[in-house]
């Protein structure tokens, strides 16, 4: 019987395990084992991918771009995977991307936040499975601007790299056309794994600006709430957060109630009802130990959609295993229901995906000890998205030209 | 408040966690003339350890000014006699060669740390927060300061003044500068050498991991603790001179302030700042600002 | 000077690098002896003493201190054993001071009554009074020597290795330094002094052993 | 004519230690200079000040009438001034050979280029002779780890040789050598200066040897020249006797 | 063993090599490119550090070729292979002669500081530049050869290969030749004592400095090669843990052959791919394992498998820690 072969690329060691890789590595075993054993509902209730089981390569992202340019050859020439999936460092993703191309192999990004990938340039063997950053800091600043919220004055407290550095960018640009009249005070760059906010958390409170934004993740984030709320900061300014859903769980009671964050996607505690969703969450909750948030959802999605385009692929050739360039064919432009809602690949020539969003505000819930998100509000793909053919900060700085919000 | 007080207490702060992970790394160097790529992974065991004392002392309901003492001596002494296990057992097998050769080896088991603290504890975050509440908050001016915080700044002044202490004005620490300068010697003089050795390894071992326990509460603890670490505690030790006490605590309030000015005035030279300062010391005194005075050579 | 010898090195062979350095070597030192080991450069003599205090060990042969068979020990239990030990280059701790140096070993061993051996060494050595609170690392050649001398004094009750003492001293100070060695005679202490070069002091020794390549000069 | 070495008003402290007291010295060329004093003296500290390791606290240094007391031991070296060290300074992991066809390499007036192997096994002949004029022919190929103290001594003073400096410096060329080889040392050291008409100067703690090859002897005492003068007056001098060389001689 | 060390035998093991790079398979050709451009720069490492001194941020010259090449590459369209490894030479080798001479008078573990501090600062520079890319870094197109561009996978790797393997091949060459000349004796020579070397009229100074231009170029070089085979370059060819792994690659090696850096580096990348295929989670485990477990059974390192230890007196006898070599035996 045929079986395919699928490397998995995601963070098994260093800073990004927690919060991503290993998250997205549970997502992935979980999501296997059900397909292999034909247990997700419809649309993806074949086994496997269209009937070959998955046989899953799973491999560790840590060590920088160099080693991920080795091990994607590897994978491929070396181990024969019939297609890579994964990648959270936006980093790595711009990487291996030309070398995938170059070996003509398919690959899927599912997680990592840079827009640059398809936007600087044509691919025709890679798709990325998920939204790229853009729309996290634009439908955060619609949500803020729907909810009322003052912002006057407003700090800024990123990592210093990519991530960071463009997520406030995005930022900045998308509160310049919402809250032309919004400040920005204090604008901090820690380093990267710096764990110790006391300076930067005087710097912010000293500032007291109506809103302090970050991009902060994983134990960085933490370490932030931690050490900031006993020193008043949630009480002076308003907490936004870009993506902070996957601290939820191991903050509990110490995330301030009322911080407005977003999860790179409608997921998790955001997720909406959905006979997917319903397969999902729970599913993942049981198997796994706690309750699904970002990473696994990416993973799960982007899974799906490979799914989605080899068993298209499949209708198309008979029923053969198909060859890389019949999944490509089919995977353009595709779009498939995941649990965080429909995917659609519409930006990059039908390579990148766009996707709906929530954004919502803490509130721990203390009977079931842990922090419920209220106030939930959705964003459609073409609201928080940029259109295709244009650059994502040009489209927000453009003044969001041809969004199309509900 | 002005910006200048607040830029010194923010610095002071922040140096002093970091002092006493340098405390122990120079301490190491002295004696062993090891540049120790592990220190950083005993930092992280040390908050792990900490982080599951307070845990279990929390699940039993018992007091958090116990759980504090608790995590800390449990830190310290678990490092400790893993470091002298560490010593004894592996990198004894490696003495006499040569320095950088002995850094490879520190990097080889800062790498089986990586993985037995993630075997072990896992990759999920432990939040172990209880102490940090312990002292409560002071208000100075405008902001608040976690007591916790501030603590910390005379906790590094007492382990400073002590290792300064032990070293310089005792009988033991005459003896471990002699096994520093000439380890031949000093065995044919009755200095038990290799006892020696596991202490100082131990003792900067357990410096580190004492670190750790002091920051834990405040941090989540979790994988990739450690490579952060290393790096801030060989620049101080380079600035002060590598296997100085005295170099060390300098080295620290440098850095501490350097960071904490540059966060209040130049947010964006915060990931320069500290090798700028170890590059201009080194300019200005090429073996740190303590330099070891060496013997006559000729 | 009957009984067993206090020192009884036999048949040793001490190889550095795979290359011999003591071969077969034999030498008894009677308790409370003066002898005097000579060789040339390169003889064997530093890796004699160096092999007595453990430093190296013999491929074979065995080195025995009042009966007792030294591999036993450890090589920092050795002075412990009333053995003094002064290195051909001094080996002094140059951050400590005269006195420190001088007090090292006595601070390590248990059962010792410190002052009372420190005085005894400024009693033997008056030119290290002056020098006491000096750190090592400033002293002459020669000075460091007297302080090497001394240390080795202070802990070797029993007996005293000297490798090369008379080596870059002045006269004036190599008799003062004999003179020394002298008044330590009947005191019951074994001593025993390599030389690549007998002309100083001849009077002084009981015995002496001549070393060649290694091993014993055939008589 | 011009003296090889002219100090004048000398002066060197190490905190309360007066390593250098106002000195005053002029050595002619060809001369063979012993300088003794007990152990602390100066003599070590002098070789230093005149070959640039130390910095004079005031003072003047001439070689050949050329100042030199602000020059790096380098340009000192290639000024024409060579010294042994009281403890061998050797390349230790590398042969005999090896070391003195470093010291060969370091008189030519480009050390950096790279030379071709013909060249460097011309070296090689030049520092087999050397050492055989010291007696080292045989350890020759021997790495300097594996030689005995004595022995070090010896390649050192070779090393030294290696340049034809105009001015030899010594520091205690002799302590450590067997009494054997003492006297053939010296002579051959003595010899080879002399083929190349070089002045010498040599601490030395052994009497043999100075009344047998000094010109003239400078007796250091706490800094201060105790007595300086022909071997014979030097040595009986009463203060020579007392600080220096004892009462036995 | 003689007969190879010349240097023309040398150049047929090269050629050697490059053959071999037909039957190779796909997978091994890529790791051996990648080996053999690690070595370049280890190599580096190893002539800097024949002068007693190691670099810890030769990722600053790693870094200043990549970057050289890489814009270069985008903004000329300068593409070739041949011409890429000489731009990465070059801006390697200007950047060392700016710092070398500044260098050159730190030795010890501050020479290694100062050299990853100023790495660092690069680092942090280029985090910043938003204009590079900052952390993400950006791309650069496939290199071309003597003007062929190759689309068939198995013969651009082929090309890389072997582009990689002739630069390292012939730099390893040059390095034995320098290490056999006057200049290398030198080195050795300040290594084991640099007041001597200066008691005899030599710069030692000026030796380091011209070491360390040496291990410029050659890590420039290494840089331009990583930068073709990755087509993507960041801040991180600048970072810390990257110098620091060649520098580890260098004492695998055991700074004796030439051969055994490439060895060395070979046998990293082995261990590490496959220990993160077959144990993802605990890699870093078999990884430090491997390390001391070569430390410890080789202690001259891999080298020390196939040559004979012609300097054994390099071994310091006494087992006392940090017991340095270059102490002068007092
Ligand atoms: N570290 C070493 N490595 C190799 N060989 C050595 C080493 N140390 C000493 N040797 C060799 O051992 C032999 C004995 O040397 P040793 O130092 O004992 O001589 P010695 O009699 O003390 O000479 P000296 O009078 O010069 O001090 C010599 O041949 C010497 O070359
Ligand atoms: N670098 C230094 N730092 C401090 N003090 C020094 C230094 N060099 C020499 N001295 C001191 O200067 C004095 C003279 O020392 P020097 O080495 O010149 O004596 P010396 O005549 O060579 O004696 P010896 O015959 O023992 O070698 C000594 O008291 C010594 O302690
Ligand atoms: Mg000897
Ligand atoms: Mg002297």
């Amino acid at each position: 019987q045929e079986t395919f072969k699928l490397g998995i690329v995601t963070f098994l060691s260093g800073p990004a395990a927690e919060s991503f890789g290993v998250p997205a590595r549970n997502g992935a075993t979980f999501t296997i084992d059900e397909l292999n054993k034909g247990a997700v509902p419809a649309p993806h209730n074949k086994v496997g991918f269209g009937g070959m089981k998955i046989e899953p390569v799973i491999i560790d992202e840590n060590g920088g771009a160099t080693k991920q340019v080795q091990e994607l050859r590897n994978l491929y020439q070396r181990d024969n995977v019939d297609a890579v999936l994964g990648y959270i460092g936006s980093g790595d993703c711009l990487a291996v991307s030309p070398i995938a191309e170059e070996l003509k192999k398919l690959l899927v990004l599912m997680d990592c936040g840079t827009p640059r990938i398809f936007e600087e340039a044509k691919y025709n063997y890679v798709f990325r499975t998920a939204s790229h950053a853009t729309m996290d800091n634009v439908a955060l600043i619609r949500y803020m601007k729907a909810k009322n919220i003052k912002m006057e004055t407003f700090s800024a407290i990123n990592q210093d790299y990519a991530w960071g550095q463009d997520s406030k960018a995005d930022f900045v640009a998308a509160a310049g056309q919402i809250f032309p009249n919004a400040k920005l005070a204090t604008d901090l760059l820690p380093k990267f794994g710096a764990g110790q906010y006391g300076t930067e958390i005087s710097a912010l409170v000293g500032a007291e600006s109506d809103v302090v934004y970050s991009s902060l993740w994983g134990g960085d984030l933490q370490a932030f709430i931690l050490q900031s709320a006993p020193r008043g900061l949630p009480k002076r300014s308003q907490l936004v957060f870009s993506a902070a859903d996957h601290v939820l769980p191991a903050l509990g009671d110490k995330m301030p109630d009322g911080t407005i964050i977003g999860a790179r996607g409608a997921y998790g505690l955001m997720s909406r009802k959905s006979v997917l969703n319903d397969w999902f969450f729970p599913g993942f909750e049981k198997t796994i130990g706690t309750y699904p948030v970002q990473a696994a959802y990416r993973i799960n999605q982007s899974i799906l959609g490979l799914k989605n385009a080899i068993e298209k692929a499949m209708e198309k050739n008979g029923g053969k295993k198909p060859t890389t360039d019949e999944i490509i064919a089919a995977m353009t432009g595709s779009q498939w229901e995941s649990p965080g809602g429909l995917i659609k690949m519409t930006l990059g020539d039908g390579h990148q995906a766009t996707q709906p969003i929530g954004i919502s505000r803490t509130k721990y819930n203390p009977e079931k000890k842990r922090v419920d998100l209220v106030d939930i509000q959705y964003f459609n793909a073409e609201c928080v998205n940029p259109p295709p053919g244009i650059k994502s900060l040009d489209w927000i700085k453009g003044g969001m030209q041809g969004a199309k919000c509900e | 408040m002005n910006l200048f007080f607040t830029i010194v207490i923010d610095g002071l702060i922040e140096a002093s966690w970091l002092f006493v992970v340098a405390l122990g790394l120079t301490l190491v160097f002295g004696v062993l003339k090891i540049l120790n790529i592990a220190h950083g992974g005993f930092y992280a065991l040390g908050a792990y350890l900490a982080a599951t004392v307070v845990t279990l002392f929390a699940a039993k309901g018992l007091p958090p000014a116990l759980g504090f003492v608790a995590m800390l001596l449990a830190a310290a002494f678990v490092a400790l006699a893993v470091g002298v296990m560490l010593e004894r057992g592996l990198l004894k097998m490696f003495y006499g060669r040569d320095e950088v050769v002995l850094l490879l080896v520190t990097y080889a088991v800062f790498l089986l740390l990586e993985d037995i603290t993630k075997l072990i504890w896992g990759v999920n975050p432990i939040l172990a927060t209880q102490p940090y509440e312990l002292f409560g908050n002071v208000s100075l001016g405008k902001l608040f300061y976690v007591g916790y915080d501030l603590v910390l700044i005379p906790v590094a002044m007492a382990s400073g003044l002590g290792v300064w202490f032990a070293l310089n004005r005792t009988v033991t620490g005459k003896i471990v500068s002699a096994v520093i300068h000439n380890p031949e010697i000093s065995a044919s003089m009755g200095v038990k050498i290799n006892r020696i050795y596991a202490l100082a390894f131990g003792f900067g071992l357990m410096l580190a991991a004492f670190a750790g326990a002091l920051t834990a509460p405040k941090i989540s603890v979790q994988p990739g603790l450690s490579s952060d670490v290393i790096i801030l505690s060989f620049a101080i030790v380079v600035i002060g001179g590598l296997g100085s006490v005295e170099g060390a605590a300098v080295g620290a309030i440098l850095v501490g302030l350097a960071r904490a000015a540059s966060v209040h005035i130049f947010p964006q030279g915060e990931l320069f700042v500290i090798y700028l300062i170890m590059a201009i010391v080194l300019m200005i005194r090429p073996e740190g600002l303590f330099q070891r005075e060496t013997a006559r050579r000729i | 000077m009957t009984a067993a010898p206090l020192l009884d090195v036999s048949d040793v062979n001490v190889e550095i690098q795979s290359m011999p350095a003591l071969r077969g070597f034999t030498m008894r030192v009677p308790q409370g002896s003066m002898a005097s080991l000579v060789g040339r450069n390169g003889a064997g003599k530093t890796t004699l003493m160096r092999s007595i205090m453990g430093h190296l060990t013999p491929k074979r042969g065995a080195i025995r201190f009042e009966g007792q068979d030294l591999s036993a020990y450890p090589r920092h239990a050795r002075a412990a054993l009333g053995i003094g030990y002064m290195p051909e280059d001094r080996g002094l701790i140059p951050q400590l001071t005269v006195e420190e140096n001088v007090m090292l070993p006595l601070w390590v061993t248990k059962g010792i009554d410190t002052k009372a051996r420190l005085d005894f060494v400024y009693e033997v050595i008056r030119e290290l009074t002056e020098m006491r609170d000096r750190k090592a690392l400033l002293l002459s050649g020669g000075q460091q020597k007297l302080v090497a001398l001394g240390r080795a004094l202070a802990i070797g009750t029993k007996c005293l290795l000297l490798d090369e003492p008379f080596e870059g001293i002045a006269p004036a100070l190599s008799e003062r330094l004999s003179e020394v060695l002298a008044s330590l005679r009947g005191k019951n202490l074994t001593v025993l002094i390599s030389q690549s070069d007998m002309n100083h002091s001849r009077s002084l020794f009981d015995l002496e052993f001549t070393i060649e390549r290694g091993a014993n000069l055939a008589h | 004519m011009t003296p090889v070495l002219a100090v004048e008003g000398l002066n060197k402290r190490f905190g309360a230690v007066v390593a250098a007291d106002n000195l005053n010295i002029t050595i002619p060329a060809g001369q063979k200079v012993s300088l003794i004093g007990s152990n602390g003296a100066g003599k070590t500290t002098f070789v230093n000040l005149v070959t640039g390791y130390l910095k004079p606290d005031s003072g003047k240094i001439e070689l050949e009438g050329r100042a030199i007391g602000k020059q790096s031991p380098r340009d000192v070296a290639r000024l024409g001034i060579s010294r042994s060290f009281q403890i061998p300074q050797l390349f230790i992991e590398l042969t005999a050979a090896e070391n003195v066809i470093v010291a060969i390499s370091g008189t030519k007036a480009s050390p950096l280029s790279f030379t071709s192997p013909a060249e460097a096994q011309n070296r090689r002949e030049q520092a087999l002779v050397l050492l055989d004029r010291l007696g080292l022919r045989a350890t020759a190929d021997r790495p300097v780890s594996e030689l005995a103290g004595g022995v070090r001594k010896l390649v050192d003073i070779a090393m030294a040789m290696a340049r034809r400096p105009h001015l030899l410096l010594l520091d205690e060329p002799t302590s450590g050598v067997s009494a054997e080889e003492k006297f053939s040392t010296m002579d051959r050291v003595i010899q080879a200066v002399t083929q190349d008409a070089g002045t010498i100067v040599f601490v030395e703690h052994d009497m043999d040897i100075v009344t047998r090859y000094a010109d003239r002897v400078l007796a250091f005492y706490s800094g201060r020249i105790l007595s300086d003068g022909h071997p014979d007056t030097v040595l009986k001098d009463a203060d020579v006797r007392r600080y220096v060389t004892g009462g036995a001689r | 063993m003689k007969i190879l060390s010349h240097p023309a035998a040398m150049l047929g093991i090269v050629l050697g090599f490059v053959l071999l790079g037909r039957v190779l398979p796909a997978w091994t050709l890529s790791l051996a490119t990648v080996a053999a451009s690690n070595s370049l720069i280890a190599l580096g490492i190893v002539v800097l550090a024949r002068t007693g001194n190691v670099s810890f941020g030769q990722g600053l010259f790693y870094a200043a070729g990549g970057y050289g090449v890489a814009l270069i590459a985008n903004s000329w369209g300068l593409t070739d292979a041949v011409a890429q490894v000489m731009i990465g030479a070059v801006c390697g080798g200007l950047l060392g002669l700016v710092i070398g001479p500044l260098i050159s008078r730190y030795t010890g573990i501050f020479f290694g500081m100062l050299t990853l501090a100023l790495s660092m600062v690069l680092y942090g520079a280029l985090v910043k530049t938003t204009a590079l890319g900052g952390s993400d870094g950006f791309n650069v197109g496939r290199p071309t050869l003597f003007g062929n561009v190759f689309t068939d996978p198995r013969e651009a790797d082929f090309m890389l290969y072997s582009v990689s393997v002739i630069a390292t091949g012939l730099a390893g060459v040059a390095a034995t030749v320098y290490f056999r000349s006057e200049l290398g004796l030198m080195s050795l020579a300040v290594r084991a004592n640099n007041l001597r070397v200066e008691y005899l009229g030599i710069s030692a100074n000026r030796i380091v400095a011209i070491n360390f231009v040496i291990a410029a170029v050659f890590a420039g070089a290494s840089g331009a090669l990583s930068l073709m085979a990755q087509r993507h370059i960041d801040p991180q060819f600048a970072y810390w843990t990257t110098s620091g792994e060649f520098v580890f690659v260098a004492i695998l090696a055991g700074y004796q052959s030439v051969a055994a850096v490439f060895v060395a580096s070979l046998a990293l990348e082995l261990v590490r791919s496959f220990s993160n295929l077959y144990l993802p989670n605990t890699w870093q485990l078999v990884l430090g394992a491997f390390l001391l477990a070569v430390i410890l059974f080789l202690p001259l390192g891999i080298g020390s498998l196939w040559t004979s230890t012609k300097r054994k007196g390099s071994e310091p006898d006494a087992p006392a820690p940090g017991a340095t070599v270059t102490e002068p035996a007092e």
